[in-house]
């Protein structure tokens, strides 16, 4: 791609994965999650992969699969932290510690440091949806590239 | 620990797959190491969830809840999702985690480590997780994810051998019926949220009035599990599927056809138990002697041994089909010989995943020895193989159902209760059977008699091991199906055909 | 015949589908809202978010979530699986 | 009043999804029209959550004393969007790997499994 894509490109990686981070990270206040989150700085990612080609990026295949496996089992081993009660309870939620803060019911202007065990999976989500999303486009540019070659 | 049982079953498998390419980066032989200690595990939780369930009843679980039995929110509704295991998804658990026992061993020395072995170990190990969370879900919704989960992990293996052109057009084909009915499925579970305001399989059963809606979600039930199950009108899918898939994954997906046809059975008795009649009982019927008509007639013309096998199986769906469905017919005025029709009908499931699962290992091991499965280049594998003629030999035996072989202890209820029904229906079952002797006898002359031929390499010990369990369960099925009938089946029928009082009570109380 | 046989097919098909968008309830007024009303009404005190949807997404149906995550993981190993090179 | 015909409006869209699995041979066709049946049940389940004069139920900055729409058939949109694009992913996958070994996409030329 010609060298107006890739500026913009660099430009725009570091807002859109910005961006992801801000709707992974108040998913439990306002409107977004892990998942629309992690799609928005995927969206990054793709973009990167169009502008500078496949083969630059091939090397980072292994990483993304990495990521991906630790975010599902990030999120596998937050849903057995709430054993002790049950499989996926909230065990964080107004517990006073991380992210324990108690929420009163109403309108309000919102606090980061609560919902328990919501942000953290919203993390662990986020991180592997980026991945996965990451490596589907990948694999398919490196696979096209193969074949026109 | 012991009180968190069926999700761990389903959370470690989940877990096991999460991980294993975590594992394969450090090393290969912990990465089997792994994949052999998780489904262990899930074996032992799929035990010890049956036999809690055999013996004490319904075993309900909610998940995120502050307490396990905490099933209704203050003002008798079920707000979150809950797995609610009776005698019929602990029996279909112990199928999955029968068979998963037997095909990973065999998977492990079947795959070659540069095609591809830490993708399909992953994706076998999220097979059975789906296949487990099916069974023992209580929650539509939670049923139609998961009922995903089986569907991508199946069709990706059935286009594992990418080399060849075929697999992956069976696999688009096999996808294609997949996409087409989980979205049925979700259109049906939609219907009835847009109804009724719940998703849990049990509160929607109480609630359920037999509006118009209400029937229209119960076709497009019918619909998508009877074409993920591979009943006749829409089983081209699966002689491809499982022609292509590896044959030690191949005994996974038998096991996804049998869940759903799990669903169907949940679907049918008890989500729709209370206002079913007779008319639906008649087209499972019929749906079920067409399919056993058709894959026998489309066996007889098949060249490769493994479209064969497949067919064969397919044949196998219709036997289930027709049990239970002589079940429904009766299912108003619950005579006695519905019961054993749905005995033989349940029963039949288990030794179709003993017998094909044995069938499909013979397959993968004959590829194995001799490179090909085509019938017309095979032929006196007998003589280099005799441990594994010896096994299709059993296999076939059973699947065409000669006394004294398990396939005949479960064909032989069916056949009782269809035919107090009507004995028309009991002929035309058996003349397929015949038919599939006559098949199956085809293809062990074809494959395995003749002059003996040189075979390209012996068969390693893990899979003979593998295909002598199952060939112990088939002898010991057959030999003594009194015990496994009154232990086993009669309870999981049981849960069916009156249960659903029961299970409504296990969710809602009182 | 049989192009005119699967038109016929589709049109019933079609028929059915719209007919039941009509009949299944009014638009806006669901009939039965008790567990989204508690969803609503509790997922600030129990689950402390402000936000009810990620409340049931993580902790009411987390469940479903875990299998989700599943779906996108077995997915994106059945690409690299589909899409790999043989050899290596 | 706009009565039922958001629902119908779905509807019409699976239909037209059922249509093109009917009616088309390219794969890529065979793929659009599983994403459209798709977007129906989803726009249908998204539509069965609406009440009138509803706000999103999130309660940070939220105006007073206004009706919530249900939140459940949001959550199932979400996953079932992911569950989607899922599947997409691994079909487009398959037609990618069908074209290479035959060089062209119509679903009438590439029918090896016959019978």
């Amino acid at each position: 791609m010609t060298v107006v894509v890739r500026t913009i490109a660099r430009v725009l990686l570091p807002i859109s994965l910005e961006f992801g981070g801000y709707v992974i990270m108040h998913g439990h206040l306002t409107p977004g999650g892990g998942f629309q989150g992690g799609a928005v700085a995927a969206s990054g990612l793709a973009m990167v992969v169009v502008a500078f080609g496949a083969k630059r990026l091939s090397g980072k295949k292994g990483l993304l699969s990495a990521l991906e496996s630790l975010g599902g089992v990030a999120f596998t081993a937050l849903a057995f932290l709430g054993l002790g009660l049950t499989f996926f309870a909230n065990v964080l939620a107004g517990a006073g510690g991380l992210f324990g803060n108690p929420v009163p019911y109403g309108v309000n202007p919102g606090d980061l440091n609560t919902a328990g065990t919501l942000p953290l999976m919203n993390w662990a989500v986020g991180f592997k949806v980026l991945a996965g999303l990451g490596a589907v486009v990948l694999l398919f540019a490196l696979f096209g590239g193969e074949h026109d070659r | 620990m012991s009180v968190h049982a069926p999700i761990l079953a389903i959370g470690v498998a989940l877990l096991g797959g999460f991980a294993a390419p975590l594992w394969a980066k450090l090393h290969k032989t912990l990465r089997d190491l792994w994949v052999l200690l998780v489904v262990g595990f899930v074996g032992v939780c799929v035990g010890y969830v049956a036999v809690h369930v055999f013996t004490t009843g319904i075993w309900v679980y909610v998940l995120g809840g502050r307490s396990p039995q905490e099933t209704v929110a203050s003002g008798g509704f079920p707000i979150r999702i809950m797995l609610t295991v009776d005698a019929m998804s602990a029996f279909m658990g112990v199928i999955a985690a029968l068979l998963a026992v037997v095909a990973f061993p065999f998977a492990l020395k079947y795959i070659a480590e540069e095609e591809g072995k830490t993708l399909s170990l992953t994706l076998g190990l999220l097979l059975l997780a789906g296949i487990l969370g099916m069974a023992y879900t209580g929650d539509l919704f939670n049923f139609f994810v998961f009922l995903e989960v089986t569907s991508i992990a199946a069709c990706a293996l059935i286009g594992f051998r990418t080399w060849t052109s075929r697999a992956p057009e069976a696999a688009f084909k096999t996808m294609l019926l997949y996409s087409v009915s989980g979205l049925l499925f979700l259109l049906a579970v939609a219907f009835l949220y847009g109804e009724y305001g719940a998703l849990n399989l049990a509160y929607i059963s109480a609630q359920l009035s037999g509006t118009a809606v209400d029937r229209l979600s119960l076709a497009l039930f019918l619909g998508a599990l009877l074409m993920k199950a591979a009943a006749a009108p829409v089983h081209f899918w699966a002689p491809d599927a499982y022609g292509q898939a590896p044959a030690a994954k191949t005994l996974l997906l038998v096991v996804n056809t049998q869940v759903s046809l799990y669903g169907l059975w949940r679907v049918l008795f008890t989500l729709y138990g209370g206002i079913l009649d007779a008319p639906v009982g008649w087209l499972v019927v019929s749906l079920g002697l067409l399919t056993m008509g058709v894959a026998a007639f489309m066996a007889l013309v098949q060249t490769d041994l493994g479209r064969l096998v497949a067919y064969g199986a397919v044949s196998q769906i219709g036997y289930m089909l027709l049990g239970v469905g002589v079940g429904l017919v009766a299912l108003s005025g619950r005579p006695d010989y519905g019961l054993v029709a749905m005995k033989g009908g349940i029963f039949h499931m288990l030794n179709d995943a003993l017998t094909v699962g044995l069938l499909f290992l013979c397959v993968g091991a004959v590829e194995w020895a001799k490179g090909t499965r085509d019938l017309r280049e095979l032929g006196g594998l007998g003589h280099g193989l005799p441990e594994v003629a010896l096994c299709f030999l059993v296999a076939s035996l059973a699947l065409a159902g000669i006394p004294p072989l398990n396939g005949f202890a479960s064909k032989i209820l069916i056949y009782e209760g269809s035919f107090r029904l009507s004995p028309i229906l009991t002929a035309l079952a058996v003349l397929a059977s015949i038919l599939l002797l006559a098949v199956f006898a085809r293809a062990f002359q074809g494959a395995f008699l003749g002059p003996r031929v040189e075979v390209k390499a012996t068969v390693p010990w893990v899979f003979l091991v593998s295909m002598g369990v199952l060939v112990v369960g088939i002898l010991v099925l057959g030999l003594v199906p009194g015990f496994f009938v009154e232990g086993l089946v009669t309870p999981a029928a049981e849960a069916l055909w009156r249960g659903r009082a029961l299970y409504l009570a296990a969710v809602l109380g009182g | 015949m049989s192009r005119w046989l699967g038109v016929g097919a589709f049109l019933v098909v079609a028929g059915v589908l719209i007919f039941a968008g009509v009949a299944v309830r009014p638009f806006g007024v669901p009939p039965r809202t008790e567990m989204d009303a508690y969803f609503n009404r509790f997922s600030q005190p129990e689950v402390a978010a402000n936000n009810a949807v990620t409340a049931i997404v993580f902790d009411y149906r987390g469940y479903d979530t875990l299998g989700e995550a599943t779906v996108l993981f077995t997915a994106v190993t059945g690409v690299a699986l589909i899409l790999r090179r043989r050899g290596k | 009043m706009i009565g039922n015909l958001p629902f119908v409006v779905c509807m019409i869209l699976v239909a037209l999804g059922l249509w093109t699995l009917v009616a088309k041979r390219n794969l890529v066709k065979l793929v659009i029209g599983i994403g459209l049946i798709e977007s129906g049940v989803n726009l249908f389940l998204v539509a069965l959550g609406y009440v009138h004069q509803g706000i999103p139920p999130i309660y940070t900055y939220a105006p007073k004393d206004a009706p919530m729409v249900l939140p459940t058939p949001q959550a199932l949109t979400l996953t079932s969007i992911v569950i989607g694009l899922a599947t997409t992913a691994l079909m487009l996958a398959f037609a990618v790997v069908i074209y290479r070994h035959k060089g062209t996409l119509d679903a009438r030329k590439i029918r090896d499994l016959r019978g």
